[in-house]
């Protein structure tokens, strides 16, 4: 209990107690549950992404392309539900998850079988997926009235005061609590990134390892592309642009360390609520929602700075700058 | 005593006893290496096999072969008699074949227990990792290696001998026929290498086969029945170890007879060059003063984590100390860079050649000139022609074998590596050169010549300091020699007092 | 020195630096961009025009000009992902100085001023702190356009003096652009820093090995923060010339900008890992995007369906001799 | 005659809006006959992206380019060199600084569009209340210049008060999350107006997750077919938009004119525009096309189909 009182996470949710105590005091409303419950929801995507995300850095790589996908996914459900409103959401939600895995494959396969570095590789699919949403719809949104209300309602029904959408988000981050403690394949994540040359002697396949973290974010961008297209019931070239970026920076805030190997799932959990919980209490507490960008910018820095200072007593050497980055 | 150099005239195996595993015919090419060719190996139950031979002689190779890690690209593995193939880590450990590797294969974010059990955990009827089982089972085996540790520590709040007691644990996590230990003990402690003999006779007479790797003959010829000599990626020998001298071996390993290891010393020593006084770091050292006179050679001993390279890379001005002097021919210097360092005339080779010594994608000769591009370029702008000069005039002082010198160091062998590094410094014209473990990871034939390139070097009036954790080295090659102890200065020796004794009495805090 | 009594004889070179050059990745994508050359001019009967190739170096000058200072970033193995959001910064600097009156002297001191000092804060986090630089760079990303929004939020700045559009509308002679003329002089500059200075060695030694290099006495942090000031300044002088070209500021400028930067230097030939790449490569490269993206243009292509041939060529020069490596005998 | 090439550069490809606008240039070239209309734009709403995509239509020598800018400045270098190769340039839907074009056609006229969007809301309220404005992207002219001119009128609409303006940025769910906020803020908020046809329909998604139909009333400028469903459920009970296909046949038409040399730009000039009748340009070189139209739950079917 002390060892998680001094830990990266448990003074996360302190800042994050602290701006929720600092909103409260100007405007009390935004701490009522059902507000809570609203800013959770709003950050349901932000928080699959980021889990996805989350894997991916604990080997090492880094996947750019999620945005892209989320939005290439989205748009050929859109396409898909508007052509043919018949097929069922079952079939739409299976079809949103195996596209978003595949893609998430091409991303692996590069990186493992060509041993392309993942922030090359992610940086093309990434303008790829992008450009083929223009290529499928020829630019054209997919708007509400073509969209059937199974469709867009399934992320906003209701089931004990929270909207399908927050559940999807709760039950990712159960499963991905159970997939990193409890089984072999989470471990492996951190061994991959920890260290790669370690874990080929373990009998772990490092590519094969980042390989499945790809697939795995790729998978969660791919449902989350239905689930953001339905909620916002709009399919566009354009949607979750940039969003990549914001997903990074959850997990940064969150203590993920981008060298590899290190973090946690709650932590994630922990810097996308941070992030969901500023973008959302800038136009109620009146700062004019320019400041939002220079305010997330800031708590990226200042997390990344402190995540540093928390692990730098560890190290022995003292040549930082060097060795720091080598 | 007489051993056949003709591999198809192998000695008598001892009877009653078959071989557990057996490897035949293997062949391992990486791109440009045959690093084995056609070697064969067998290993008995409640036997010990050492695997002996020069660096790169494919000891480690055979090992990774072995374990899955690598696939042949020719031969055979029999075990109990039935031809099996390992594709990964995974199925050689299922089949019962386990390993210590040379290589730390550790995580420093996992905890102990993990660590013990990555790759294999104790799984629950659904599947997921067993957490309690695993911790249980982590106790009991540190216990059975006397190794007080917390299974739900991290790792990377261990020292490094106690992390290598968990690469032993891991080992031993898996109930296996086939033990096979790669340099086990090249950083533990003294008395951890006792408890590791024990644990190998306690192995031995459970019946399991172990294969040992070692370049220390001394624990060779005390703890193995058997012997298996690699020259050049080619089986050259196998025997009884009962039938077997040192220097036969030796022999074997080298093809030839390496009878002085250490060069003849002319051990007169000129004016003092460098003063330590009182150098002292928060955490790793404290209080260290010593002189330094041209033309010697100054050795430090101590255990693994005495805090020699600490102090060395203080002088040298990569770790920043809390206090204390340098003084170079009576003038005191700041040394807070590694820059400052060489102006002041001291240059350190590390310990740790391909990480901090070499520029490994830099070709031969521009890193020779790294620390010397002032002196070979013209306001700032290169001048190759200087720089190849400068290059050719200090490799061929060291002969250096290399293809040409806009070579990749990353591409020559390990001594070699060493050479440019140590041609690298002396184009700085250094006072004081700094050698740590200038042997380490070098094979015999290598190390003499370091030997006695030292030698000619502290003839031609350099200072040397040479930290060294073989005590055969630091008698050899020290006019004087510092012991530490916990990063204090535990001892400093000359004449008599240089006995393998007091320096392991001193080396150990046991009263002399 | 002759020294008879070495035993062995180590040439200088195996080969020729011309023979070389010939298996370099350079030539490589030198054959690319005469092929896009030639396929530009079969396709389009507008490609092969004197005003219209010179119109088209606009779409990559700038962001050539950051290309150069971000190759010797990426090469010491670190990266400045915030280019982009330095021009936005820089440009509202410059732009809020219009409102104060100032003039064209004034504004170019305070655009590459600007971009000095937002160097200077990623090289102070990412040297002096020891943060790794994707991180930082990616909160200075929204920090520094964050900045320009709260200053100018809806707003636009306007209103720049004459002689300021010259650094991004100006002709040094006939045809030939001031822009394409600095993009010209920075590139021989950042290539002989590179190529033929200590620095430049410097740059290449930290990063095959930071601590190598720094164990041989380079000073590591310097060098490094030395090179996120050139970025810095870089995005300066591209937050110049790109202001002086739209005549206006927005928060907006740019934006997006780092992403083709970075793929500019890595197509030119730069290990994103570090420690390989040259500017010749980046200077090819930057003609490569320019001329698919404006060869694409002049068919009426629309912008993001170019992005996909510039992901493709990314992933595809490097994808591609690696399968070739992997499938030969 | 050779045939005019006509560019219809809009503010980023794939907006309804625009694809209707195209419809209409269209129709106007089938009506001239000798005409070739090149739709293009950019992916994205930048300004940079319109003028790499000017600069490709400058190097194919096109007759004449009408834009519906990003940026009312950043366009001109790149448009004044556009006229300077001979090209004729008008901007239409939102416009370009008078330097940079011939002459500029605004949809509406501001001032009628300004009191539009107040009205729209006031005539649902006729005790007064509290309205909101969600404005589209920080970037775009024309939503600040119809906010202006609503401000004018402001006088004539008493029980009305704006209690804040935000920006959506024209993107969905930055829209979204504003118009929640809002209704946060403002509990008692009555109307809620998006001058934009991205965050009309965000704001009426949001009004019904919020479960505000029948309290909130979201109102301001949309396209049917976007908006034929928050008709439906009640979240929006009326919304304005002029005839985007109209728009775009009247830009075609007048780019036409202009290129053949048939019509002169100035001020005071009379320029015909096919069905549309005649556009007569001010001082500034501007010119308004017709008068919202407004669509409610009586005519949004025949519509919606539309555009
Ligand atoms: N991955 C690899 N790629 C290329 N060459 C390799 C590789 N691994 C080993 N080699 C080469 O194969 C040969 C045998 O190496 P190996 O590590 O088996 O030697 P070793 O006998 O274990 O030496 P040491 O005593 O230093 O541990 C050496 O020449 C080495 O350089
Ligand atoms: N407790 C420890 N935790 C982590 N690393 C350690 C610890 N002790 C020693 N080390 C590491 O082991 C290496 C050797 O330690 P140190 O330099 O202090 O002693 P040394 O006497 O020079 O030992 P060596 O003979 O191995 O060079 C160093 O790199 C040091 O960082
Ligand atoms: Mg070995
Ligand atoms: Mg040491």
């Amino acid at each position: 209990m002390t060892a998680f009182l001094k830990s990266r996470e448990a003074i996360l949710l302190g800042a994050i107690a602290v701006l929720l105590v600092l909103i409260a005091s100007r405007f009390p409303a935004f701490v009522e549950p059902s507000n809570l419950a609203r800013v959770f929801t709003d950050t349901s995507p932000l928080i699959i992404l980021a889990l996805g995300q989350t894997v991916v850095i604990l080997t090492r790589c880094i996947d750019l392309s999620v945005a892209a996908n989320l939005a290439l996914t989205g748009m050929v459900c859109a396409m898909l539900n508007a052509a043919m409103p018949g097929v069922p959401l079952a079939a739409i939600l299976l079809l949103a998850v195996a596209m978003g895995a595949v893609m998430g494959a091409i991303n692996g396969v590069m990186v493992w079988k060509l041993s392309i570095p993942p922030i090359v590789v992610t940086l093309g699919t990434m303008t790829i997926y992008r450009g083929l949403i223009f290529v499928i719809s020829d630019g054209a949104w997919v708007n509400a009235h073509e969209m059937s209300p199974a469709f867009t309602g399934f992320p906003r029904f209701d089931i004990l005061g929270l909207p399908v959408l927050a559940w999807i988000a709760i039950l990712v981050t159960a499963l991905f609590f159970v997939m990193i403690a409890r089984t072999p394949l989470g471990r492996a994540f951190y061994a991959v990134g920890g260290n790669p040359g370690a874990a080929v002697y373990t009998g772990i396949d490092v590519g094969r390892t980042q390989f499945m973290a790809f697939v795995i974010s790729g998978a969660l961008a791919g449902l989350t592309g239905y689930l953001w297209v339905a909620r916002y019931s709009v399919a566009y070239v354009d949607i979750a642009g940039g969003f990549e970026l914001e997903v990074v920076a959850a997990c940064v805030i969150g203590g993920i360390s981008i060298a590899g190997g290190a973090g946690t799932i709650l932590g994630t959990l922990l810097g996308a609520l941070f992030l969901g919980i500023v973008k959302n209490a800038l136009p109620v507490v009146n700062i004019s929602p320019f400041w939002q960008m220079a305010i997330s910018g800031t708590a990226i820095i200042v997390a990344v700075a402190f995540n540093a200072r928390s692990s730098r007593s560890k190290g022995r050497i003292i040549l930082k700058s060097a060795e720091g980055h080598a | 005593m007489q051993v056949s150099l003709d591999p198809s005239n192998p000695r008598p195996v001892p009877a009653d006893v078959a071989p557990v595993l057996h490897l035949d015919g293997i062949t391992k090419t990486f791109p440009g290496v045959k690093a084995l060719s056609e070697v064969s190996l067998s290993l008995y139950p409640g036997q010990v096999t050492a695997l002996v031979g020069e660096n790169g002689a494919g000891k480690s190779t055979i090992v990774k072969t072995l374990t899955g890690i690598l696939q042949p690209n020719a031969g055979t593995i029999t075990l109990d008699g039935q031809a099996v193939v390992f594709p990964t880590a995974q199925h050689a450990t299922d089949a019962g074949i386990t390993a210590i590797h040379q290589e730390t294969v550790l995580f420093d974010e996992l905890s102990v227990a993990e660590n013990i059990f990555i790759g294999h955990q104790p799984r629950t009827r659904f599947g997921l990792i067993d957490w309690a089982a695993m911790r249980a089972r982590a106790r009991e085996i540190l216990d059975r290696i006397d190794a007080d540790l917390d299974p739900d520590m991290p790792l990377h709040e261990l020292g490094i001998a106690s992390k290598h007691l968990v690469a032993i644990a891991r080992a031993l996590s898996v109930d296996a026929r086939v033990v096979i230990m790669d340099e086990p003990t090249a950083a533990l402690s003294h008395k951890e290498i006792e408890e590791l003999y024990e644990l190998v006779e306690r192995l031995k007479s459970e019946g399991r086969a172990i294969l040992f790797i070692s370049h220390k003959f001394d624990e060779i010829f005390r703890i193995a029945d058997r012997y298996t000599v690699f020259r050049d990626g080619q089986h050259v020998g196998e025997g009884l170890i009962a039938e077997i001298d040192e220097g036969e071996l030796v022999r074997l390993m080298v093809g030839r007879s390496v009878d002085q290891i250490f060069p003849p010393r002319d051990h007169r020593v000129g004016d003092e060059v460098l003063a330590v006084s009182g150098y002292s770091h928060p955490t790793e050292f404290q209080d260290i003063s010593f002189t330094l006179r041209k033309g010697e050679i100054l050795g430090f001993y101590g255990l693994v984590g005495a805090g020699r390279s600490e102090v060395m890379q203080a002088l040298f001005g990569v770790t920043k100390p809390s206090g204390g002097e340098i003084r170079i021919d009576g003038t005191a210097h700041q040394v807070r860079s590694p820059s400052d360092a060489i102006d002041a005339g001291i240059v350190y080779v590390p310990e740790e050649r391909g990480r901090q010594g070499a520029v490994i994608g830099l070709p031969i000769f521009q890193n020779v000139t790294l620390p010397s591009l002032a002196q070979t370029s013209r306001r700032g702008f290169l001048k190759l022609s200087e720089e190849f000069a400068l290059t050719r005039e200090y490799t061929e002082r060291l002969d250096l074998r290399a293809a040409s010198l806009d070579q990749d160091v990353g591409n020559l062998s390990g001594g070699n590596q060493q050479k440019v590094v140590i041609a690298k410094w002396l184009a700085t014209k250094p006072r004081v050169i700094i050698l740590d473990e200038p042997t380490k990871g070098i094979d015999i034939g290598s190390k003499a010549a370091v030997h006695a390139f030292m030698a000619e070097l502290a003839a031609q009036g350099l200072a040397v300091i040479m930290v060294s954790s073989e005590i055969p080295e630091v008698l050899g090659m020290s006019d004087r020699v510092i012991v530490m102890r916990e990063g204090l200065i535990a001892a400093e020796l000359t004449g008599d007092e240089l006995t393998p004794e007091t320096l392991v009495r001193h080396a150990a805090g046991i009263g002399a | 020195m002759t020294d008879a009594a070495s035993p062995r004889h180590v040439p200088d070179r195996l080969q020729s630096p011309a023979a070389r050059l010939l298996k370099s990745w350079e030539v490589l994508l030198l054959a690319v961009a005469v092929a896009i050359f030639i396929a530009n001019s079969l396709a389009s009967p507008y490609f092969l025009n004197a005003w219209n190739l010179s119109d088209a170096t606009f779409n990559f000058t700038e962001k050539a000009m950051i290309a150069f200072a971000m190759a010797l970033l990426i090469i010491s193995g670190e990266i400045d992902l915030s280019v982009a959001s330095i021009i936005a910064l820089a440009s509202t600097a410059m732009g809020a100085a219009v409102q104060m009156g100032a003039g064209t002297p004034e504004l170019v001191a305070i655009g590459l001023l600007t971009g000095l000092l937002c160097g200077a804060f990623n090289g102070v986090l990412v040297t002096g702190l020891g943060l790794p630089s994707i991180v930082v760079t990616i909160g200075t990303m929204s920090l520094f356009r964050g900045i320009s929004y709260i200053v100018l939020g809806d707003q636009a700045y306007r209103g720049y003096p004459s002689g300021f559009s010259y650094f991004g509308q100006g002709y040094v002679w006939w045809v030939i652009s001031f822009e394409f003329v600095l993009f010209a002089v920075l590139a021989v500059i950042y290539g002989v820093l590179l190529h033929k200075t200590n620095f430049g060695r410097m740059v290449y030694a930290i990063g095959n090995n930071a601590t190598g290099a720094a164990f041989s006495g380079i000073k590591v942090a310097r060098v490094k923060f030395i090179l996120f000031l050139l970025t810095g300044l870089m995005s300066g002088i591209a937050a110049i010339c790109l202001t002086a070209r739209l005549g206006s500021t927005r928060p907006s400028i740019a934006f997006g900008w780092e992403l083709e930067v970075v793929t500019m230097v890595v197509l030119g030939g730069v290990s994103i890992l570090g420690g390989s790449g040259t500017i010749p490569g980046v200077v090819i490269a930057a003609f490569v995007m320019g001329l698919v993206t404006f060869g694409l243009g002049l068919l009426n292509v629309p912008g993001i369906v170019m992005s996909i041939f510039i992901g493709l060529l990314l992933i595809g020069v490097i994808a591609l001799p690696r399968l070739w490596q992997k499938w030969r005998p | 005659q050779d045939t005019v090439r006509i560019a219809l550069v809009v503010k980023a490809l794939g907006i309804g809006f625009f694809e209707a606008a195209a419809k209409g240039a269209e129709e106007a070239a089938e009506e001239l006959g000798n005409v070739e209309i090149i739709y293009t734009g950019p992916t994205d709403t930048t300004a940079e992206g319109q003028i790499e995509v000017i600069n490709s239509l400058i190097a194919q020598q096109v007759d004449a380019i009408a834009v519906s800018a990003n940026d009312t400045d950043a366009l001109v270098p790149v448009l004044k060199k556009a006229m300077d190769r001979g090209i004729t340039v008008i901007s239409w839907d939102s416009g370009v600084a008078p330097e940079g074009r011939q002459l500029h056609l605004n949809p509406s006229s501001n001032a009628l569009i300004g009191n539009m969007i107040i009205k729209l809301a006031a005539d649902e309220l006729p005790d007064g209340g509290k309205v909101a404005l969600l404005s589209a992207t920080t970037t775009s002219t024309n939503q600040n210049t119809w906010i202006e001119e609503m401000n004018k009128v402001m006088g004539d609409y008493p029980g009305i008060e704006v209690v804040a303006t935000v920006y959506g940025d024209d993107l969905a769910d930055k829209s979204y999350r504003e118009a929640t906020g809002l209704m946060q803020t403002y509990p008692d908020l009555d109307a809620i107006i998006a001058p934009t046809s991205v965050g009309i329909v965000a704001a009426a998604r949001a009004v019904e997750d919020a479960g505000k139909v029948g309290e909130v009333n979201v109102t301001g400028l949309g396209l049917p077919s976007e908006m034929a469903g928050a008709i439906e459920s009640g979240a929006s009970k009326s919304f304005a938009i002029w005839n985007p296909i109209d728009l775009g046949y009247s830009a075609a038409y007048l780019a036409y004119e202009l290129a053949t040399g048939d019509a002169e730009a100035g001020p005071g000039a009379e320029i015909p525009m096919g069905r549309m009748g005649t556009l007569t340009l001010d001082d500034n070189g501007e010119g308004a096309m017709a008068d919202p139209f407004v669509y409610d739950a009586s005519n949004i079917e025949e519509f919606k189909s539309i555009f």
